[in-house]
């Protein structure tokens, strides 16, 4: 047994995790009629380079009067200085968060979370699917592991959209596909433009295109709306991943960040410090973590 | 022809209207009309049991929420043949006080006095008579904060029940009430002050009689077993029905009532003009003082008979507040009988409120709740139509009838006497 | 920076107006909240009331008669939000506790006779979301000032008030009372909002259910429950139905059903 | 460990002595209702009182207080206010609570409002006789070794004095003279009689052996469902857990201003909308899956990580749940694959 008690007169740690520290809203555009790219940078610019994170962790955004929310960072480290998010104006916080205009305030405090495995992801191969909104921390590892692409093996960025209208970053991700050291597929459930020059359907046709993938050696990576989870892990344990090898990044309600408040409890897990990198290994014993309908049955 | 209608008259208990129906000079009819929706109420609580009737009751009318409910108390416990303790009816004393002082300076300052002085409202009155408004405000908090620390909140409080109540108020909240009801004294003497300056229009003035509880021991107060009239007789609370001959009327959804086919008045100038010679302390020189003929024909003099009803209500809560402390705390008293019948009467702010029950093996069979609004309808329609003839006769402006009217109305303190909002004219 | 004060209207319908009077009596505050706000229209606080576009309106009482749907349509129409606010407003009060019995027409007749009434033509009484859109509900009977005044403060600043939901016994428990219903006796705590800060359990009073139903109640467990402890079902069914509406007569229809068959 | 020896009716003089470090707290009874209040003497306090409603967990994290201030420019945490204060009468089960909730708040990342309140205040432990409710034997709760500043074990003529602290050790260091270091055989034989002796006063049995994996077999059983519909989502059960921790934050503007404070109150993991996420989805929408992660987190979760639950057989879920939802029904349930009347 682990020893129980903490004794208090050991710890000088006087800091207050609670404590947001101001950030100022340099750019602010809309990717999407919900969607909005923010870059914030501290306040105190000095501050500025000395935020250091890892792709997958979050931040708790704090608007006064509003309380706070987790968001992750969609910015990658190796570009420091200006913290990016992209967010979905889905309640209270959200929309007044769209309201704000470039130049106002907001609190900040983190990173929390364990963030990508990257020590274990080098000079793996990476497949990356991401839908909707699970783009966020998805670029953050994308951008990543482009600003590092020599330390890393074969990567792979596949991206499901329900129109083209809503796919996140859609002209930042298009340009990639021109690029030689990484294969970008594209997809979108519907077309109503008429003019969607990619795949039309769901996320897991571009499974097909994917050519041949050396399961033992790819850490695959999901993150997307819940239902995803389900359609995309079968394929992924198709193609020869093993189990800890898949991660994917969830949600859960927060109301801390530093594991204390309880929300985002799963059993014994706080996807705010045990999360919200897990592996598909930690969600097969773990049934609750993906919501119900990931029963023994489904998985196996 | 032509209406003059005062739209809008809120809170007669609900939503109320009045139009004045004018044929040239001459009033053709006054009609006070109650739209707001019908709620049963008195429907809906048979069947229950008494301690559920409790919960339902009060919330007839938020500002007589504690009337109300020591109007059924004391007729569930005639019905049940409780007799409450010494303690318990102490404390339901000093709530009444509470409620007096609080809806008493709530109509006076809030809501009658920007009439006199020519405001839409006693926040428009700040920047002229700020110290007037908080005063007013400071009264008006500290008859809330008597009724929490008696009822448990400031609305709609549940403290009081059939035979006691669920905790009785600690030592330290009584000594805050002696504390602050003494410091308060010279604001009420001011609010007194302050109506025994005014001048009252005589347009509404015509005779009445007046019914008020006879609170026992020959004291002032605010409950009773039987009725005084203005004319002499007393009758039992039971009989309440052969005073107030309750009728339904087709302009209204608030029922109305006369007494030997007469209107009659029910507030405080009635309590005062039975029962002024019982008070004591400040209260009874300013009768002195103040009390005249007038106060028999003029409603307008309500808002006075509030101001000295709430000096008085001050200066006696320091005395009941060290009875009550004196006394050991009681248990709930039980029920001896599960059939009977019971009248309640009180007197709330704006008059006396009647609650009847017949129970039946526990349960309410018949509930009948006669409210002062309700027995006032009559007679504010009558003072109204006078007083709406002899200032057309007097060649006043519309918008002045308007508001001479709406002042009469106001008087009357009809549940929430906001009344008399937004009068249009119309012609024919 | 500087907001625009807001225009607000304070409006009563079928009720006791003891939410308006809880506005009223927020004695500390209220010049501030005539100064931080434009109040356009509370008759109850005021005459020179104006009709108009409105920022937000506050709605108390239930609706009853036909004048009044017109009346809360035309208010919805001009307003960005509409709060309900209290009991009546937010699940019909009182008033609506044997909703949907199919017997109202025949207390009508009870109370008022044969008499013809003109003024308007009455209803059984109805929340006011059963007419138009609401936006916010401060629940309570009557609403608590602060709930209120949060909610107020954070319209003023441009925010949006927001109501955690729990029932009474969480707040009772806060309070550290001994629990009621544990020991065989009714309470609503469990079925009913908090925000009152279980003022009744706390002067050893059962929940009366003022607050309203929650959005996650388990009427038919304390149903059970009380059954079983020996109460008459139908005295239950009286108590829970109290404060409850017509969300809660939803509700007890099923348990009703069962309980006729059983 | 420090044990030294107290006469029985010293106790009084030591309490109104140690006042002087700070406020002195104690179980009391009024009206029905047992709570940890302030005193200004032991007569004020009844130790034989069992359990209070509410465990201490109330001193070290209230159920509702402010953690910032905030205007444009930013937050100031609201720390400093917090009175230094003794708790008297504190029952081992309840230590063994705070020890968890030690555990939570303070390692990984520190709460400063937590850790303010844990080092103002002192635990001053007493012994206590089980009622039909406890069940600490099975929880391995009934004695403590840590986590506080002085234990008072009642030997009936005098008291073992445990001292945990430093902190404990100068409270006795402000009376010395009422204590002695001169243990005999006999206090040994009374302390063994004690141990003994309480070991035979519980009536509730329950075995927690093995729980983690009758969760794991049990994850799907319908046991989860029938006790669902019982529960009433009152949330009673989590504010009476001494190792219940989960809260809520708002934030609050005042009235013509955008200044206002950010405030935490304690929630519960029973109620619909503390897992609700954007979006509308709940990972918890049913009351058998909330009642699920509820007793997981006590019996299975905390069992895994660190070899005891993370229930410390306080009785309190026992003697709240109107509907007999707790730990050994619970558990009982689980085990026999049917939920008891
Ligand atoms: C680790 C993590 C990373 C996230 N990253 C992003 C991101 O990059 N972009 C993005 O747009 N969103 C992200 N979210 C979701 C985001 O936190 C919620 O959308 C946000 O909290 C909603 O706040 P609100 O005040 O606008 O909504 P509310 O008005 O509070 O509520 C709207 C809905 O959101 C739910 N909700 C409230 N708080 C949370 C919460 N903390 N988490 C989830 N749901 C909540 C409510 O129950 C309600 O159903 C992330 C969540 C987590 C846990
Ligand atoms: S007394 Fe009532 S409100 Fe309080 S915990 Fe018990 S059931 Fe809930
Ligand atoms: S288990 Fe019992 S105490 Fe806990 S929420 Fe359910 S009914 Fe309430
Ligand atoms: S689960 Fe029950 S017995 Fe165990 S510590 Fe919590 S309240 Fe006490």
């Amino acid at each position: 047994m682990k020893k129980m008690c903490v004794v208090l007169e050991d710890r000088e740690i006087r800091d207050n995790p609670f404590t947001p520290d101001m950030f100022r809203i340099v750019r602010r555009y809309p990717l999407t009629n919900d969607v909005n790219f923010y870059q914030a940078r501290p306040v105190d610019v000095e501050e500025a380079l000395k935020f250091d994170y890892k792709p997958g962790q979050f931040v708790m955004m704090s608007l006064i009067g509003e309380g706070e929310a987790p968001f992750s960072l969609s910015s990658t480290p190796s570009r420091p200085g200006m913290l990016e998010f992209c967010i979905r104006n889905v309640g209270t916080l959200t929309s007044t968060l769209h309201g704000m205009k470039e130049n106002e305030t907001v609190g900040i405090r983190g990173p929390y979370g364990n963030g990508f495995p990257i020590d274990k992801m080098l000079g793996m191969d990476i497949l990356i699917v991401a839908g909707g909104l699970g783009a966020a921390p998805l670029r953050s590892l994308l951008l990543y592991i482009l600003d590092n692409r020599d330390q890393f093996g074969k990567l792979t960025y596949l991206h499901g959209a329900r129109l083209p209208g809503e796919m996140l970053f859609r002209e930042e991700f298009i340009q990639l596909k021109d690029r030689e050291d990484l294969n970008c597929l594209l997809a979108v459930d519907k077309d109503d433009t008429g003019k969607w020059p990619y795949k039309v359907g769901v996320v897991t046709e571009l499974f097909k295109d994917l050519g041949p993938v050396d399961g033992k050696n790819t850490f695959g990576v999901i993150c997307g709306p819940p239902a995803m989870y389900r359609f995309v892990t079968p394929h992924l344990v198709k193609l020869g991943i093993p189990k800890h090898q898949i991660l994917m990044t969830l949600e859960r309600r927060m109301k801390c960040g530093v594991g204390k408040c309880g929300h985002c409890a799963i059993e014994y897990l706080y996807t705010c410090i045990d999360g919200p990198v897990f592996s598909y290994w930690d969600v097969l014993h773990m049934k609750e973590i993906i919501g119900r309908g990931v029963s023994d049955k489904t998985i196996a | 022809m032509r209406e003059l209608s005062v739209e809008n008259l809120a809170r007669v208990e609900g939503h109320g209207g009045i139009t004045v129906t004018l044929d040239g000079k001459k009033v053709k009819s006054v009609t006070l009309d109650v739209h707001e929706g019908p709620r049963l109420i008195e429907q809906l609580v048979k069947g229950m049991r008494p301690e559920d009737d409790l919960n339902v009751i009060p919330r007839i009318c938020a500002i007589c929420t504690l009337s109300h409910r020591y109007a059924a108390i004391r007729g569930l416990e005639k019905a049940l043949a409780i007799k409450p303790s010494e303690k318990t009816q102490l404390t339901r004393d000093l709530m009444m006080l509470g409620e007096n002082v609080e809806s008493n300076s709530l109509h006076t300052m809030l809501l009658a006095l920007p009439d006199f002085l020519g405001y839409p409202s006693a926040i428009a009155m700040l920047n002229d008579y700020a110290d007037d408004v908080k005063r007013a405000l400071r009264l008006k908090k500290f008859g809330n904060r008597v009724m929490e620390i008696t009822s448990g909140r400031i609305v709609h409080g549940e403290n009081p029940v059939v035979g006691g109540f669920g905790k009785y108020p600690s030592k330290k909240a009584l000594e805050e009430i002696k504390v602050k009801s003494r410091e308060l004294i010279p604001d009420a003497i001011r609010v007194i002050e302050l109506f025994g300056s005014l001048e009252y229009p005589a347009y509404s003035e015509a005779e009445s009689l007046f019914m008020s509880v006879n609170a026992p021991k020959k004291e002032y107060g605010f409950a009773g077993d039987t009725i005084l009239v203005s004319n002499g007789k007393e009758t039992s609370a039971e009989d309440y029905k052969k005073l107030t001959n309750e009728r339904v009327v087709t302009h209204s959804f608030a029922k109305r009532s006369l007494y030997q086919d007469k209107p009659f008045t029910v507030g405080a100038n009635a309590r005062m003009i039975n029962m002024g010679k019982r008070l004591d302390g400040q209260a009874a020189d300013f009768f002195k003082e103040h009390y005249s003929d007038k106060w028999l024909k003029n409603p307008l003099y309500n808002d006075l008979a509030q101001a000295i009803e709430e000096l008085w209500s001050l200066e006696h809560m320091p005395e009941v507040c060290d009875r009550i402390g004196s006394l050991e705390d009681t248990p709930i008293e039980k029920p001896t009988r599960t059939t009977g019948s019971g009248t309640g009467a009180v007197e709330a702010p704006r008059g006396t409120l009647y609650h009847h029950y017949d129970i039946k093996d526990g349960l309410i069979d018949v509930a009948d709740i006669i409210t002062p609004t309700a027995q006032n309808l009559d007679d504010i329609e009558k003072h109204m139509k006078l007083t709406a003839e002899r200032m057309l006769a007097d060649d006043k402006k519309d918008e002045e009838v308007r508001l001479g009217l709406e002042m009469v109305a106001r008087a009357y303190d009809p549940c929430i006497s906001c009344a008399t909002h937004m009068v249009t004219l119309k012609r024919i | 920076m500087t907001r625009q004060s807001p225009k607000v209207g304070v409006y009563g319908f079928t009720g006791c107006a003891g939410d308006q009077l809880m506005i009223l009596n927020c004695e500390d505050q209220l010049v501030d909240l005539f100064g931080a706000t434009e109040i356009r229209s509370f008759l109850m606080a005021k005459s020179d009331n104006h009709e108009g576009e409105l920022d937000v309106a506050f709605v108390e009482g239930s609706i009853s008669t036909d004048h009044q749907e017109k009346k809360l349509k035309d208010i919805r129409a001009r307003s960005k939000v509409l709060i309900a606010i209290g009991g009546c407003a937010c699940v019909g009060g009182p008033q609506a506790m044997m909703v949907g019995d199919g017997k109202w027409e025949e207390r009508f007749k009870k109370v008022y006779g044969n008499a013809k009434i003109t003024v308007a033509k009455p209803n059984e009484a109805k929340p006011i979301d059963a007419i138009v859109k609401v936006d916010i509900y401060i629940p309570g009977c009557p609403i608590d000032k602060s709930e209120f005044l949060n909610a107020v403060s954070k319209l003023v600043a441009g925010k949006h008030p927001y109501l955690y939901q729990f029932p009474v016994c969480n707040e009772c428990r806060w309070k550290e009372n001994p629990c009621i219903l544990y020991a065989g006796k009714f309470c609503g705590g469990p079925l009913t909002k908090a925000g009152c800060g279980a003022i009744c359990p706390t002067l050893g009073l059962p929940c009366v259910g003022c607050w309203g139903p929650t959005d996650d109640l388990n009427v038919t467990s304390e149903y059970q429950l009380l059954k079983e402890k020996g109460y008459d079902p139908d005295e239950v069914m009286k108590k829970l139905r109290k404060f409850g509406g017509a969300k809660l007569a939803e509700l007890v229809k099923d348990i009703e059903k069962k309980g006729a068959k059983a | 460990m420090m044990i030294l020896k107290m006469k029985k009716e010293d106790l009084s003089t030591f309490l109104d002595a140690v006042k002087e470090w700070g406020e002195l707290w104690g179980p009391t009874k009024k009206d029905g209702k047992v709570s940890f209040s302030k005193v200004d003497s032991l007569s004020q306090m009844d130790l034989k009182a069992t359990r209070t409603i509410i465990p201490p967990k109330k001193f070290l994290y209230p159920p509702r207080f402010t953690m910032f201030d905030f205007d444009e420019n930013g937050y100031v945490e609201r720390t400093g206010d917090v009175p230094k204060r003794i708790l008297f009468g504190i029952h081992p089960c309840d230590i063994h609570g705070v020890v968890i909730m030690d555990k939570l708040f303070l390692e990984t990342y520190n709460d400063p409002y937590y850790r303010e309140r844990r080092e103002k205040t002192l635990l001053l432990g007493h012994s206590c006789i089980p009622d039909e409710k406890c069940m600490c034997i099975a929880t391995d709760t009934d004695f403590i070794a840590e986590g506080f500043d002085l234990f008072f074990t009642d030997l009936k003529m005098s008291y073992l004095v445990w001292v945990g602290s430093t902190k404990g050790h100068d409270l006795i260091r402000m009376k010395p003279e009422l204590f002695s270091r001169a243990l005999d055989k006999s206090d040994i034989l009374n302390y063994t009689a004690y141990r003994k002796w309480k070991n035979t006063q519980y009536k509730t049995m329950v075995d927690f052996t093995g729980m983690p994996d009758i969760f794991e077999l049990g994850y799907s059983s319908q046991v989860w469902d029938k006790l669902g519909d019982k529960c009433l989502s009152c949330g009673q059960c989590s504010m009476v857990c001494p190792t219940c921790n989960c809260y809520n934050v708002v934030d609050d503007v005042e009235l013509g201003s955008i200044e206002g404070t950010r405030d935490r109150f304690w929630d519960s993991c029973m109620f619909r909308e503390y897992s609700l996420v954007a979006g509308g989805h709940n990972f918890r929408e049913k009351r058998a899956d909330r009642l699920r992660l509820w007793y997981t987190h006590k019996l299975q979760a905390y069992i895994g990580e660190f070899g005891k639950p993370a229930c410390v057989g306080c009785g309190r879920c026992v003697a709240t749940c109107p509907v007999d939802i707790n730990v050994v029904t619970v558990a009982d349930a689980l085990k026999e694959q049917e939920v008891g009347k």
